[in-house]
């Protein structure tokens, strides 16, 4: 098991270095500085700038003085917030957005999960139709409309709970969090879905039932395991996607996470920070892809045996 | 660890229904501690004054620091801040102003004549990149040293003549040099502090963090939660500390301003900085309104680029501007909350009008078009207009296109541009129309004219007339009076509109929600808000309810 | 009194064709502490009969029309699911086909086996446990205290049916049911499940109900025997009148189609087509670890116009052999001579030119044809791709393969799974012998089968071997039908030949302790 | 026997039977069917839309602003007074365009590589997976951006730009198809034959792993059309004022409160597609699964 852990680690390092170097050069080809603004700059203001920034070195230079930097774990400062580290930035925004997007993931689970056992279990009938159509909604359902919408229902016009903030009112976290997880939730109930279909069609099912257990144990006990496994592998990739896609949940929140530092650099040609935050996801989504490999192989044992061998 | 996980997702669901009670609003608890709830744009970039740029960090820094001088927000005459006193040499070049005796810092440490210097060096240092050190040029020597052609700073033209006496050299009489005193590029910073925590023109240091910075003005810095809120509460240090009736304001970066008005609908804000076109009239038919407007110091206008065919034609560039119909646009796409504009400097600005050459006429318009070979838009080359993304500009864009098409049967193309793309093709002059508006630095006209000097900073239209660049540089500077130097300026925008490098589309407003317990925040042309005057009335909460 | 007694049991399911009746009107006895054998091909409702009684059956589609099945007093037909629920598991147990397939993959064998106990008698987790400990030792488990807290991926096939067995045998059932239980298995594990179903059976005098398609199979153990077929119960007997005076056509059909004798030896000499020498094909198992020796130091020769029988059990390598011939998988070393070409060391046009010479007919006739390809289309690429007909001339060529095989030219259009087994067979062979090979190699091709219809595809195949002269490998586990078809056999044990003649020869002066041991264990030995 | 079927056989000979046949079992789903006249209906009023509109789509009426649906507009007026009905059907336009072609590329990306790197496996395979996750991190907005500057303003390059980052997920779903089905006894049938990897990838294995691909791409038309709307909004592709169902959508949800009509008129036209393309795909993966149905 260590060794296949550290051997995907090992194949990550290629990834996430290659990862750097195009985004590295992607940015500086991208037009506009991160200095340009509405009202002309001074040119000297401009080159005294880019000396604080190291940007009047070769590019080559910059982006070795960058990985130089990067070895030590030091992101580089902020473009857009002088006085402020890359490092200290997304240590600020992190903890929120790994909040909501846990509550996300959770509201998914539980919503997606149940939607798609229910539905899996009396197949094209109503019982299926329904959470599934809604599911469908879910998945096309933009959040820039289900929040406001979500918002003006139970903000506003139920007043039940708040419109935006973080941790500043009680309840204000659960409008935000089921609006990230509804897309997530509908993907879920399609898997779970497909996943119950495939396993109640197995043979070890018919083997429980001879047994004479009743139908919700054989459900429970033997099916769901099986059933959720391919939930399991989506949950990694899904996790970090809803850290790196909580910005238009955070805008119309007013969520002070990560995700809104994440699209705003790439607006402000905040070099350090859009280097700083595809470093840190892209090494999240490999570990989160690594953890949902290792959580199927707790849930099926035969993988295990695959992966202690490897 | 299969009991882990359970426990874990016990936790996470509780955390997540914690109860649902809504609690006490924040204007209902605003109101009874004195504390202001701010919407304030977005999260500002710092609060070291010789390095940010933006409107919301202004708002913070005024509460902060104080300049020399600090606006009366009604009348936007400058009052005694920083000093008590001034006064104008003959020639009106040199000012000298008096230190307030009881000025001090938050650390209680007096504020001197010293810092003002040693805090002028550092905004115009040419290491400390400070993108408003020209605010600051009209000072001797100023422009020289913050673009390295002098090094020695002890030539600018700003001397202490004792801890309470500071003297400043002008490069000419300027007549607007006053207002530039309350503008954060010109606030002295504590040198002691800034120095224990890194070098003077250190743009990286830690020296703006709750604990470590140390200000002048009403109010000190009491927390600062990235994205999510800054906190300031009384300087019991601050001069007139008497005046201040606010013991604190929170500022929210409410960077969308659809949930920052939702906020403000909730009672959990005070004040927005912004208000949706669409809910404009909603809230204007509220009794009682919280929906505050009045002219702003800007205008909203489209960029020709004058050396681009076929916009080289000057009737081409008139006939565009004047099959524009502005009242239309204001009242229906901008719900009237706007003023249509004939004229790059907004009307009114210090008792300037300027000149009104034209009007809505697609007659004229037509036969401009055809003197300029493009009889009804025949043989029309097409032209592409940008803007950058944004629901306003997006919608004028849309309608201005449409009037061009039905007066003067010319296509013109939309392109919107993310903001970095679109200010890299203006300044690259890489269009043929481009969105542009202008705000005011300082109230005069000098600050709207001044962008259209040949190869001026921010000209990026190609414009170029000898007589107006003499104008605008040697001749109003040396006017013998305001009537004189305004005459100057008159003919000088009479210039320029007659060749219509731009055309001007509506003067800025400012549009607020403000609670009405909230007093003393009176709107104005410069949208400037004096904290020291603002105060809360403990009035009973309204629902606003909107149809 | 029978401790189970099924009186005109009808069952009919509704498909998109309308209504099948899948069991028509039948009856049967099952007397306790004696074995009943249900006998009859895929399809003849033997399974669905037994199903039906447990409720087992997902209605709709299925419906149970008429009947009774008196069971212990009780009619098992007019039971509520709950009442059903208390029975299964308890009363009546299961055993079914494949245990590959049939054991929670993801559940510890230990925590399977005791659930039924844990579900139906008060007993504490440990005595549930002990019991299962008891269980496993007794069906033949080495080291249960060790083997219980694993997976059953961990087990081999045979011992996963004991692991069945024993789940089956917890709760102390009055009857067990078997449904086809050794059918997935090597001959010598069936032979060893057999004895072990059988010896329990004794020992506990319970009730057996053993469902199988194959005669051969309950010959030693079945006392009771009943032959169904297409829903019907067309013959009823003890083993003895079943065996020797069967009256029903389809009974002695049954009887016939037990792979019996050897072929008769051909005498003259011919030349090698395949020189295999010191074929070795091992397989990587991850970094640092030991190889797995698949195949190992093998040479053999294969004359032209000969079948050559390969013989072992699951694991020995014969399946691998023939890939290696036919490069469909990468040989370690050593060289396979084909007409006195390297086959091994082949690459691009020759390899293609090569592979149309050389093919294979595959065991799984489910997985072996591409499901998304009708008949025509599965026949006709060969065709094309070797330039055999031209594509105005491919039609004909289709069809003459079906003549061939055995197949109505009307099926032409139709996709795998709207064929039986036997038939899927004949289509896979069509294919490998559209490309007029001279060589085939045959991996366990009728091992997937019916007993009737594995008597067809052997005569269809030894037919064609003669009409277009082909040489062949058969591979298979089972002696009985590799003496029936090969001229020489060769024995195979872990990826090594221990042993080589003629079927007759091996038969009845076998060598080696392995042979032996593989000829013990041939279903019902002493029909043959 | 011979004689009757040669004739049945020369008439089944024509196209190809796969597709054929699923079209047989495809006429049989009600639902499917139902989704492809509703598909077939959309596309044909986007085709003809410039016959058919009632009004100009860029007719503005500033005076008039926002109305609610009447007899002159059935579906109302956006904010410059112009026809909604008319917006609509020109938006339906690109976005139908938009939704299938950029998911086209998608497709023919995605489904390629995945089956590529899942039959070849190997290095190649770890190197082509390399690189799917590599532009999986790479940060979107600044790709599109880019692409923005690089090739200009075109609608052709929407669709591309959209399929490049949409094919990343396909060519996960086909790779593990492939892998599962290289295993298969028939898959070794066919390199038995000589068959070269080109053929077998294409006879035999894509036609199998369809299933999960047509699932995966009934979805990711209808988000192919509001990430369209994101990309217009930062200025790729659509420029007003011209328009699409996904802007119009956000359009519509922003003012959702003062004028609803905006947001739920293009949001049932973009529900309806996606309910349509939902039965549809769920009818042709029924009907392309030849094992699952009873005939």
């Amino acid at each position: 098991m260590w060794r296949f852990v550290v051997g995907r680690l090992l194949q990550a390092i290629p990834v996430i270095l290659a990862v750097i170097t195009v985004t590295f050069f992607l940015v500086r080809v991208a037009p506009g500085g991160p200095f340009d603004s509405e009202k002309a700059v001074i040119p000297e203001v401009k080159a005294a700038l880019e000396a604080q920034y190291r940007l009047d070195l070769p590019l080559g230079q910059q982006y070795l003085a960058y990985l130089g930097d990067l070895a030590q774990g030091d992101l580089g400062p902020s473009f857009k917030y002088p006085g402020r580290s890359v490092n200290e930035l997304i240590a600020a925004g992190l903890p929120v957005t790994a909040e909501l997007g846990a509550y996300a993931l959770l509201v998914a689970v539980v919503l997606g999960g149940l939607a798609g056992v229910v539905a899996s279990l009396k197949p094209n009938s109503a019982q299926d139709y329904i959470p599934m159509s809604v599911a469908m909604i879910g998945i096309c359902m933009p959040t820039f409309l289900l929040g406001p919408l979500l918002v003006l229902l139970f903000g506003i016009h139920l007043e039940w709970l708040p419109v935006a903030g973080w941790g500043d009112i009680p309840g204000d976290k659960i409008l935000p969090s089921l609006t990230l997880g509804a897309a997530y939730a509908a993907y879920i109930a399609r898997l779970s879905r497909a996943g119950m279909l495939e396993v109640m069609s197995q043979d070890y099912i018919r083997t429980a039932r001879a047994k004479g257990l009743p139908e919700w144990q054989v459900v429970t006990r033997h099916a769901l395991r099986g059933g959720l496994i391919p939930v399991v592998a989506f949950l990694g990739p899904a996790f970090a996607g809803l850290l790196a896609g909580s910005f238009v949940v955070e805008t119309i929140f007013q969520i002070p996470g990560l995700g809104r530092f994440y699209v705003q650099a790439a607006f402000n040609r905040d070099y350090t920070m859009i280097l700083g935050t595809t470093v840190f996801l892209s090494t999240l989504i490999v570990l989160f892809n690594l953890l949902s490999d290792i959580l199927a192989a707790w849930l099926n044992p035969r993988l295990r045996a695959q992966y202690g061998e490897a | 660890m299969q009991k882990y996980a359970r426990v874990v997702t016990g936790c996470l669901l509780a955390g997540l229904l914690l109860a649902c009670s809504a609690g006490e609003s924040n204007v209902a608890q605003g109101n009874r501690e004195g504390i202001l709830h701010f919407g304030n744009g977005s999260e500002p970039q710092g609060l070291d004054p010789h390095v940010v740029t933006g409107v919301p960090e202004s708002k913070i820094i005024d509460a902060l620091f104080e300049g020399l001088t600090r606006k009366n927000p009604w009348t936007l005459e400058p009052e005694p801040g920083a000093a008590a006193s001034w006064e104008f040499s003959e020639d009106r070049r040199v000012i000298t102003f008096h230190m307030q005796p009881e000025g001090r810092w938050s650390n209680g440490d007096p504020v001197t004549a010293h810092d003002f210097v040693w805090s002028w060096r550092r905004a115009l240092d040419p290491a400390m990149g400070n993108l408003y050190a020209y605010m600051l040029y009209p000072v001797k020597n100023a422009e020289a040293y913050a673009t390295g052609k002098l090094d020695d700073p002890e030539q600018l033209g700003v001397r202490a003549l004792d801890d309470m006496t500071l003297e400043v050299t002008l490069n000419a009489p300027t007549p607007y040099f006053l207002q530039l005193m309350d503008h954060y590029s010109s606030f002295a910073v504590h040198p002691e502090t800034i120095e224990r925590f890194g070098k003077a023109t250190d743009r990286f240091t830690r020296w703006t963090r709750v604990g470590n910075i140390v200000t002048n003005g009403p109010f000190q810095l009491k927390s600062w939660e990235l994205n999510r809120r800054i906190v300031v509460e009384r300087n019991p240090h601050y001069w007139d500390s008497e005046t201040v009736r606010l013991n604190g304001i929170v500022f929210y970066p409410t960077e969308n301003i659809v949930s920052e008005e939702r906020m403000f609908r909730v009672n959990q804000l005070h004040y927005t900085g912004d208000v949706p076109l669409n809910k404009i009239p909603a809230y204007r038919s509220l009794p009682n309104t919280p929906f505050v407007e009045a002219p702003y110091l800007g205008t909203y206008f489209y960029l020709l680029n004058t050396e681009r065919p076929p916009l080289d034609d000057v009737r081409v560039r008139k006939a565009l501007s004047l099959a524009v119909d502005r009242e239309a646009l204001t009242r229906n796409v901008l719900y009237g909350s706007n003023n249509p504009a004939y004229a790059i400097t907004p009307p009114g600005t210090l008792g300037y009008q300027p000149p009104q050459l034209f009007t809505h006429d697609p007659a004229e318009a037509r036969r401009l078009l055809a003197e300029a070979g493009y009889p009804g838009g025949d043989g029309w080359p097409g032209l592409e207009l940008i803007y950058n993304t944004s629901e306003s500009h997006r919608k004028i864009a849309v309608a201005l296109q449409q009037m061009w098409k039905d007066v003067l049967n010319i296509k013109v193309t939309l392109s919107n541009q993310e903001w970095k793309v679109y200010l890299d093709s203006v300044s690259e002059m890489n269009f043929q129309i481009a969105r542009r508006g202008w705000i005011g630095d300082y109230v005069d006209p000098n600050n709207f004219l001044d962008l259209y000097i040949t190869d001026g900073g921010n000209n990026n239209t190609g414009f170029s007339d000898p007589v107006y660049d003499d104008l605008i540089l040697q001749r109003a500077p040396r006017a013998a009076s305001q009537e004189e130097r305004f005459a100057l300026f008159h003919e000088a925008e009479t210039r320029l509109m007659e060749q219509m490098p731009i055309i001007p589309v509506y003067t800025y407003a400012s549009k607020h929600l403000v609670h009405p317990s909230v007093k003393g925040l009176p709107a104005n042309l410069m949208d400037f808000i004096n904290v020291k005057y603002i105060y809360l009335e403990d009035v009973p909460l309204t629902e606003f309810e909107l149809e | 009194m029978p401790l189970l007694s099924v009186r005109d049991l009808q069952v009919d399911f509704t498909t998109r064709n309308g209504r099948v009746t899948a069991v028509n009107r039948i009856g049967f006895d099952v007397e306790a502490g004696k074995i009943t054998a249900i006998i009859g091909e895929s399809g003849s409702g033997k399974s669905v009969a037994c199903y039906s009684l447990l409720g087992l059956l997902p209605v709709p589609p299925a419906s149970i029309e008429s009947g009774s099945a008196l069971f212990d007093g009780r009619d098992l037909l007019q039971l509520s699911e709950r009442e059903l629920r208390q029975i299964r598991g308890r009363d009546i147990a299961m055993i079914f086909q494949d245990p590959m397939t049939c054991l929670n993959p993801y559940m510890t064998v230990g925590n399977q086996l005791m659930e039924p106990l844990l579900y139906h008698r008060k007993v504490t987790r440990q005595q549930a446990r002990e019991r299962a400990l008891e269980l496993l030792a007794e069906v033949g488990l080495r080291d249960p205290e060790s083997t219980i807290d694993q997976y059953p991926h961990q087990f081999s096939g045979g011992m996963r049916q004991r692991v069945m067995i024993a789940m089956a045998l917890i709760n102390e059932p009055k009857l067990l049911i078997a449904d086809e239980p050794t059918t997935a298995l090597d001959v010598t594990i069936q032979a060893q499940i057999l004895g072990l179903i059988a010896e329990l059976q004794r020992k506990r005098d319970i009730g057996v109900i053993f469902i199988s398609h194959d005669l051969s199979v309950v010959a030693d153990i079945a006392d009771e025997i009943v032959v169904m077929e297409k829903g019907h119960v067309v013959e009823r007997g003890d083993r003895q009148a079943i065996f020797e005076a069967a009256e029903h056509p389809y009974t002695q059909k049954l009887l016939a189609a037990i792979p019996a004798g050897s072929k008769a030896p051909v005498e003259v000499p011919r030349d090698d087509l395949i020189q295999v020498r010191n074929l070795c094909t091992w397989f990587s198992q991850g970094r640092g670890a030991e190889p797995l020796r698949a195949v190992d130091d093998v040479s053999f020769t294969v004359q032209r116009g000969e079948v050559l029988g390969l013989v072992g059990e699951s694991g020995s390598g014969k399946s691998t052999i023939g890939r290696s011939l036919l490069r469909l998988v990468p040989v370690t070393r050593g060289e396979v001579l084909f007409d006195g070409t390297d086959v091994t060391r082949l690459q691009g046009a020759a390899l293609k030119q090569m592979r149309r010479r050389m093919q294979m007919i595959f065991q799984d006739p489910y997985a072996s044809l591409n499901p998304r390809m009708s008949v025509y289309d599965t026949l006709a690429e060969p065709l094309l791709l070797h330039g055999i007909e031209s594509r105005k001339t491919v039609e004909q060529g289709v069809l003459r393969l079906m003549d061939d095989v055995g197949l109505a030219r009307a099926f032409v259009r139709k996709y795998p799974h709207e064929f039986s087994g036997g038939q899927r067979q004949r289509i896979a062979i069509g294919r490998a012998l559209a490309t007029r090979p001279e060589f085939v190699v045959a991996d366990e091709p009728v091992s997937a089968l019916d007993v009737t219809i594995q008597a067809q595809i052997l005569e269809l195949m030894l037919a064609l071997g003669r009409e277009y002269g082909l040489t062949m490998l058969f591979v298979s586990h089972d002696l009985a039908v590799v003496r029936h078809i090969a001229d020489r056999i060769l024995v195979l044990y872990k990826g090594r030949v221990v042993e080589q003649g003629t079927g007759d020869a091996l038969f009845n002066s076998p060598r080696e302790e392995y042979t032996r041991q593989l000829l013990q264990a041939i279903p019902g030995r002493g029909l043959l | 026997m011979t004689a009757v079927n040669l004739t049945s056989v020369a008439q089944a000979e024509q196209g190809t039977s796969l597709w054929k046949d699923a079209w047989r079992r495809l006429r049989k789903n009600r639902l499917a069917l139902f989704g492809l006249a509703v598909l077939t209906a959309f596309i044909l009023i986007a085709l003809l839309t410039p016959w058919l509109a009632p009004y100009a789509y860029d007719a503005q009426n500033l005076d008039l602003g926002a109305s609610p649906p009447s007899a002159e507009h059935w579906l109302g007026t956006d904010i410059f007074g112009r026809d909604l009905l008319t917006q609509i059907m020109y938006g339906g336009r690109i976005s139908l365009a938009v939704g299938f072609v950029a998911t086209a590329v998608a497709l023919v990306i995605g489904v390629t590589w995945g089956a590529v790197a899942g039959y070849v496996g190997g290095r190649v395979d770890a190197v082509m997976m390399r690189l799917v996750d590599i532009l999986y991190a790479l940060p979107f907005m600044i790709f599109i951006v880019l692409l923005m500057v690089v090739f200009g303003r075109n609608l052709l390059l929407l669709f591309l730009a959209i399929g490049a980052v949409e094919w990343l997920t396909m060519a996960r779903i086909m790779r593990g198809q492939v892998q599962s089905l290289r295993q298969q006894e028939f898959v070794e049938a066919a390199v038995s034959l000589g068959l070269s990897p080109a053929t077998i990838v294409r006879r035999h294995l894509v036609p199998n792993a369809l299933g999960p691909i047509i699932v995966y791409t009934t979805l990711t038309i209808p988000s192919v059309m509001l990430l369209e709307a994101f990309l217009s909004f930062l200025g790729l592709g659509v420029q007003p004022p011209a328009t699409s169902w996904g802007l119009l959508i956000s359009y519509g949800a922003e003012t959702m409160e003062e004028y609803p009509w905006l947001l739920i008129f293009p949001g049932a036209a973009l529900t309806l597609t996606l309910f349509a393309l939902n039965f549809l795909g769920d009818g042709l993966r029924d009907a392309l699964d030849v094992r699952g149905s009873g005939d």
